[in-house]
């Protein structure tokens, strides 16, 4: 049995068991995840020692569908699965009052095997399901508590966003295949020229949907509205991961122009996220839009040309927004809310939980020896060592610094001052889940040499102190002005306008939402004409066709009526003659038969 | 030519005629026997003038006269049923009063 | 070896008979006899699937002399194309009279004449007789009409006098058309595989046989700006009566493009190809806003269907522009796989909006909300419906769409836009979803109970969403069947 | 001049004037009696024509069927004597009228009609009465026969006819 087919099987089949049983569900799903991280293990182990494996399934003709284990896949796919079990540890306990824990922990079962699937996955159709897939896991999860005001608007409206960006994925995918003839991801990977340029952008696209890059941003900051697991499996390793994931996959085949977007593109989203976080004022909100920011940082890594700084970053931020999510959750369910207002504080009431965010938020920010230091740094150097450096260095340092500058603030906000805390049930599972994944946080760069070397790919030691300078500074000045100068004194002006999140004319709604029922307006109106034209059209027809049939009916019944008066007349006339008095008959009879032999005489006559 | 068969003619045609009137004026279905009757002679006289002074040596004329007083017979006997059965019925033989065919 | 399908299309008719025939039977033996008479098609259509089809040409061949003096015979058989639908017919069919099996107003009219309708569609999609074809096409027509007529809703008269124009319109120009192929081909015959092997007519001919098949298809199918018909017939006919008009007859029109206007006239249709992927375009586009624009629901999966069959009317029309046979056999694997998962998801959407109208007594989606919590399992079942009409992997449509888009990126990349089509469905179909499951129940619904599926609605649904699951998972094992005649298709 | 014309002429004349003589009197009787006459007179015109058979069949069948006659007068008729000069006519301008165009016409026929060359003499008496016998057994047996049955079926119908209903009776009794 293939280790592939279990990773991405194990938690799909819990699932439906879970759905099936309808009993123990946190057991079934930790049970899955766990064989499913097992699986991934083993295939990362299996890789380090050189072995890639593959698996063909049957899928359109002349298209199979494949999945490999490659050291970056099989690194992914490990990733996913820690993650994932560990937040599935800490759901636990966070889901206990729930009541429909089944659903609950199917779904996300579902969520974790899409997951594999798009990192496991070989060609351009399983990503792209996949791809999709993890959109539907992610929109029924954000729409978990469906009955909640805001809910639905804010599931319908990731699904939608994230499915509009995925136009580019389906197209590059397109131009791909229809370029190289083949849907291996592998072999499209050399392809060049017009079509790469134009793939590599598309691609770009559907990366910003899906790693809610600016201006597609908004969306992730209102899928708070789902369970905090939720958040934490979709900003740290799962949904949001996949945009960046492409385009590290994708990374050998982009030439420089779309790097340079990429670059761009991010830059642009480190800041301006980073701003909006600066200036939330709602926990679960500001570490959204900082999941924004630092996958801003991802790209701007790609974008100079070292996918492989996004990659660390991307693994690192993973076990740091989670933990930070899970400190998150706990917090919230200790104030019922998730206002920073509200939670002024709770540090002083849940120490452990809190200690495990502050390590959290400092490797965020990038504090050695923490693992974020030394992703970051990496990004950093990668922006020094690229070809336009100065784009990219700016955005890379004023991201760290805006990073610093928000954790910062929230760890001020969540430890000034006292509050009162409810009681939180299940906090030893919750507690077990964060454990383990800020362990993760803090001892995961030890990880980054052998992952290095797994991926046969060194970090350019040149100017790497410079980068360690620049990026300990930037997170340093960050963290002080968060935590001194309050958001109002830091953004001034740009507050409100951080608040709405930086809609860019109206955002979302106005560039796509509007326009398209505008036009669905259109076509209804038209609709309306035709329908009213053709109706009256028939309607004309029919009475066309009531009015002959008039006409006819009067002429034909005047016919047959005259012809039937006629006759009976004729009948009457008759009658008369008949008068049954024998003379009488009698002599019609002889006169008749004297005009018959008059007639023969006659006849006899002229022959 | 001898005028034998025109006057056997004549009176035949003579007795037709009188036939016929007696025939379409009387009213009393007895007498319209009558002219029946005298019809039927005078196509009898015919016949045999026609036999003696046409074909004497045909028999088929003197047969058709035989037919035609066969006819008469019948001719007499369901008369005079028919007059006993009306007679019974009504009490009389008058045509006049014999409406019941009126269509 | 018998005479399966002959015996396949005709078991219907002999059900319709006998429950004429019977005319005291309660409502129940009716049914009963309509379920287990489609039960048997069912089991003919799959023995059928199991003979399978041949590499080039049809299987299946059944042949009686009909009218030898000018070339018509009794011919039936299948290929790669029509097989499936056979299937899916077969199938729809099945469902909708376990569905139905509660109509109480007249039921003996009601199964003859489905029954009648099943006979019409499975033998319109089997004859290989352009008489016999036309015979089936226009029964059913017919049938499909005293269905609106009689068991519709509030409107029916309007919507069946919309249906009969557009069908008296439609119908005859194919009529003109098989005619003029007969008189083309020489020696005279109907035979559609001759006609099909080398066509008959050619230049002006052939370009004016194509206007008059067009017209027809186009109206059937239908498309913008022939549709008009569809939405008032969809909204007012009764549930089984668009399940199978959605499921089974639209597919007509897009069969008849390809087996008639796309193998018997392709020079005509090659040079007409750009238009008529230009028609498929706007269809499609326009279908998706107009169904943005709806608020009743049953229209609404009504204007969807309209935007499928666009994506049919492209893929069929990139066929007959590629050059490259590969790529004209993905587009027209798509093309034929999308009918069959149209039919099921559609049919599946339509039963589920009838079951849902059962229970509300409207269609208004404003009115309803957080149905979800009420019936849960409807409400799963609608969205796994629905997400499988807006294209989500892993359900029906993606397989399909996803080779038509590929296809027509490769041969002619504008007509690329289409794709716009599946991002306006999805907004559509999940804004109705928001309005008619999520959020906070409807205060309408939380005092009048209402009930979940019953075990009826149940085992009509299952089947279609299996299917629908079962083909996006894996579509190989329609697609090989589909793929042996498209990838040896000569034209 | 021949004694065969004048005989022809004469009995011709009697008989047709005894016919108009029948419709001349009032009374049933006399009628009977001038028809009897008339018809004998005819016999008379056979035997005159030679044609003897024939003659003497139409004297002796007349002279019976007209005594019948005179008796269903006596029986039926009101007014047997005819003393009560009541017309018993009508129509009488119509009859004239066709009686006379009739007999005009006929006329006219025998007149104007070419007879061609007349057989002067004929064959015996025995001679004719075989030949009729050989006629009537022979040539035309058909002819004879239904003339035989005929009367057979008249004379039943009449019998049929002229009895009184017995069921009628009975009700009338009852």
């Amino acid at each position: 049995m293939n280790l592939i087919a279990i990773a991405i099987l194990a938690p799909l089949f819990t699932a439906l068991l879970i759905l099936l049983l309808r009993r123990t569900p946190a057991l079934l799903a930790l049970l899955g995840a766990s064989v499913a991280c097992v699986a991934s293990l083993m295939l990362l182990a299996n890789v380090a020692n050189g072995i890639n494996s593959e698996l063909l399934l049957p899928g359109l003709p002349d298209m199979p569908l494949r999945l490999i284990a490659t050291p970056l896949t099989a690194l992914l796919s490990t990733l996913v699965s820690v993650i994932a079990s560990m937040v599935l540890v800490y759901a636990v306990g966070y889901m206990q009052q729930d009541n429909e824990k089944n659903r609950f922990f199917a779904t996300m079962l579902l969520f974790i095997s899409a997951m594999q699937t798009l990192v496991l996955a070989g060609d351009w159709i399983l990503l792209l399901s996949a791809w999709e897939l993890i959109g539907l896991s992610s929109y029924l999860l954000i729409g978990f508590w469906y009955r909640k005001p805001g809910v639905k608007v804010a599931a319908t409206r990731a699904f939608l966003v994230t499915r509009s960006a995925d136009l580019g994925l389906y197209i590059a995918a397109f131009i791909l295949i229809a370029s190289t003839g083949s849907s291996d991801i592998a072999s499209s990977l050399n392809t060049s020229g017009g079509a790469a340029i134009a793939a590599g952008l598309l691609l770009l696209v559907a990366a910003m949907g899906k790693s809610a890059q600016t201006p597609l941003h908004d969306w992730l900051q209102q899928a708070m509205a789902g369970p905090t697991p939720v958040s934490a499996l979709l900003h740290s390793a799962t949904l949001v991961a996949a945009g960046a994931i492409l385009l590290i996959r994708t990374a050998p085949m982009l030439p420089p122009e779309v790097l340079l977007v990429i670059g761009i593109v991010g830059g642009i989203t480190t800041v301006v996220t980073g701003l909006i976080a600066l200036g939330e004022s709602d926990l679960k909100r500001m570490l959204a839009a900082s999941t924004s920011s630092q996958y801003g940082l991802m790209l701007i890594a790609v974008g100079a040309g070292v996918p492989m700084a996004a990659l660390l970053h991307l693994i690192a931020h993973a076990a740091i927004k989670s933990s930070l999510f899970l400190g998150a959750g706990v917090f919230q369910h200790s104030r019922e809310s998730t206002l920073l207002e509200q939670l002024r504080g709770v540090g002083h009431d849940r120490p452990k939980i809190f200690l495990g965010f502050v390590l959290a938020a400092l490797a965020l920010a990038g504090i050695p020896p923490l693992s974020g230091f030394f992703s970051k740094d990496a990004i950093i150097a990668a922006s020094l060592n690229s070809a336009n450096i100065w784009i990219l260095l700016p955005f890379a340092l004023a991201g760290t610094l805006l990073t610093g500058g928000y954790m910062a603030r929230a760890l001020r906000i969540l430890w000034q001052k006292k509050g009162e805390s409810q009681p939180v049930n299940g906090l030893r599972w919750m507690g077990a889940g964060l454990g383990v994944l800020v362990t993760l946080a803090v001892i995961l760069a030890a990880f980054f040499p052998g992952i290095e070397s797994l991926l046969n790919f060194q970090l350019s030691e040149t100017s790497q102190i410079t980068a360690e300078i620049l990026g300990l500074s930037a997170a340093l000045t960050g963290l002080a002005l968060g935590w001194s100068i309050p958001r109002q004194r830091l953004l001034g002006p740009l507050l409100p306008w951080a608040n709405r999140g930086f809609a860019i004319a109206g955002g979302f709604d106005n560039l796509m939402v509007r326009p398209a029922l505008a036009i669905a307006g259109g076509c209804e109106k038209l609709e309306r004409i035709l329908y009213a034209g053709v109706l009256a059209t028939g309607h004309l027809g029919l009475r066309l066709a009531r009015a002959a049939r008039h006409n006819d009916e009067q002429r034909i019944d005047a016919a047959i009526f005259s012809f039937v008066r006629s006759t009976i007349n004729l009948g009457s006339k008759a009658r008369k003659l008949q008068s049954g008095l024998i003379h009488r008959e009698l002599a019609i009879s002889t006169v008749a038969s004297a005009m018959i032999l008059v007639f023969m005489l006659i006849t006899l006559l002229v022959y | 030519m001898s005028p034998e068969l025109i006057i056997a003619l004549i009176s035949g045609a003579a007795l037709f005629g009188v036939g016929i009137y007696g025939a379409l004026s009387q009213t009393n279905l007895v007498m319209i026997m009558m002219g029946i009757e005298l019809i039927l002679a005078g196509a009898m006289v015919n016949l045999v003038a026609f036999w003696r002074y046409l074909h004497p040596d045909v028999a088929a004329g003197q047969m058709f006269v035989l037919i035609i007083m066969t006819v008469m017979a019948i001719e007499m006997a369901v008369g005079f049923a028919v007059a006993i059965a009306r007679f019974r019925a009504i009490g009389s033989v008058e045509m006049e009063e014999a409406t019941e065919l009126k269509g | 070896m018998y005479p399966i399908v002959s015996i396949t299309v005709f078991l219907p008719l002999l059900g319709a008979l006998l429950v004429l025939s019977m005319r005291k039977a309660p409502p129940q033996a009716v049914h009963a006899i309509g379920i287990i008479t489609s039960g048997f098609t069912l089991l003919g259509a799959l023995i059928m699937w199991f003979r399978g089809v041949n590499e080039t040409g049809f299987a299946q061949l059944e042949q009686i002399d009909w009218m030898p003096s000018i070339g018509a015979a009794y011919r039936v058989g299948v290929d790669g194309i029509s097989l499936p639908l056979v299937l899916l017919t077969a199938l729809l069919f099945f469902v909708t009279f376990i569905y139905s099996s509660k109509v109480r107003k007249q039921s003996h009219a009601f199964v003859a004449l489905m029954l009648l309708l099943e006979t019409a569609s499975i033998g319109a999609f089997t004859a290989l007789d352009a008489i016999l074809f036309y015979v089936f096409f226009e029964v059913s027509l017919v049938s499909m009409y005293f269905m609106i007529a009689e068991w519709g809703h509030e409107d029916r008269q309007r919507a069946a006098l919309m249906f009969f124009i557009y069908t008296f319109l439609g119908s005859l120009p194919l009529l003109l058309a098989i005619l003029g192929l007969y008189l083309g081909s020489d020696p005279h015959t109907f035979d559609m595989r001759v006609w099909i092997s080398n066509p008959p007519l050619d230049g002006m001919a052939a370009t004016l046989a194509l206007v008059a098949m067009l017209i027809t298809f186009a109206v059937k199918t239908p498309v913008f700006p022939f549709h008009t018909w569809l939405p008032a017939a969809h909204v007012q006919a009764p549930a089984a009566g668009s399940v199978i008009l959605a499921g089974v007859m639209l597919k007509f029109g897009t069969y008849g493009l390809i087996r008639f206007a796309l193998q018997m006239t392709p020079d005509a249709f090659r040079e007409a190809g750009l238009v008529i992927l230009g028609f498929g375009v706007v269809a499609a586009l326009y279908g998706a806003f107009a169904a943005l624009a709806q608020t009743d629901l049953k229209r609404l999966v009504a204007y969807t269907s309209i935007n499928h069959m666009g994506y049919i009317i492209v893929g069929v029309a990139i066929a007959a522009l590629a050059s490259d046979p590969a790529i004209r056999a993905i587009a027209l694997d798509g093309s034929v796989l999308q009918m069959i998962s149209h039919g099921l998801v559609t049919g599946a959407l339509f039963l589920l909006v009838g079951m849902l109208q059962d229970r509300a007594h409207t269609r208004e989606m404003d009115q309803f909300g957080g149905l979800l919590k009420v019936v849960p399992v409807l409400g799963w079942s609608f969205v796994l419906a629905a997400f499988a009409s807006l294209g989500l992997p892993g359900l029906a449509h993606f397989p399909a769409e996803f080779q038509i888009f590929l296809a027509t990126l490769q041969v002619e990349p504008f007509a690329i836009i289409v794709i716009i089509g599946i991002v306006i469905t999805a907004g559509l179909y999940l804004r109705a979803i928001a309005q008619i499951f999520l959020g906070e129940v409807g205060d309408k619904w939380t005092t009048t109970t209402m009930a979940d599926l019953s075990y009826r609605e149940l085992l009509a649904l299952g089947p279609l969403l299996a299917f629908t699951i079962v083909l996006g998972v894996a579509p190989a094992w329609v697609l090989d069947v589909i793929h042996k005649t498209t990838s040896a298709l000569q034209f | 001049m021949t004694a065969q014309m004048f005989f022809i002429g004469f009995f011709g004349l009697a008989g047709v004037w005894f016919g108009i003589v029948v419709f001349r009197t009032y009374s049933m009787v006399r009628s009977a009696l001038a028809l009897l006459f008339s018809q004998t007179a005819l016999g008379a015109m056979f035997l005159s024509m030679q044609a003897e058979f024939l003659g003497v069949l139409q004297i002796m069948m007349m002279a019976t069927e007209m005594s019948i006659m005179a008796i269903f007068m006596v029986m039926f008729m009101m007014d047997p004597g005819g003393l009560g000069e009541m017309d018993m006519t009508h129509q009488k301008r119509l009859s004239l009228g066709v009686g006379i165009t009739a007999f005009v016409s006929a006329v006219a026929v025998a007149v104007f009609v070419d007879w061609g060359p007349l057989a002067t003499t004929a064959p015996d008496a025995v001679q004719q009465t075989a030949d009729l016998g050989l006629e009537l057994l022979g040539r035309s047996m058909l002819i004879f026969e239904t003339a035989g049955v005929t009367i057979l079926t008249a004379m039943i119908a009449a019998t049929a006819v002229a009895i009184q209903p017995v069921k009628k009776a009975s009700c009338h009794e009852s």
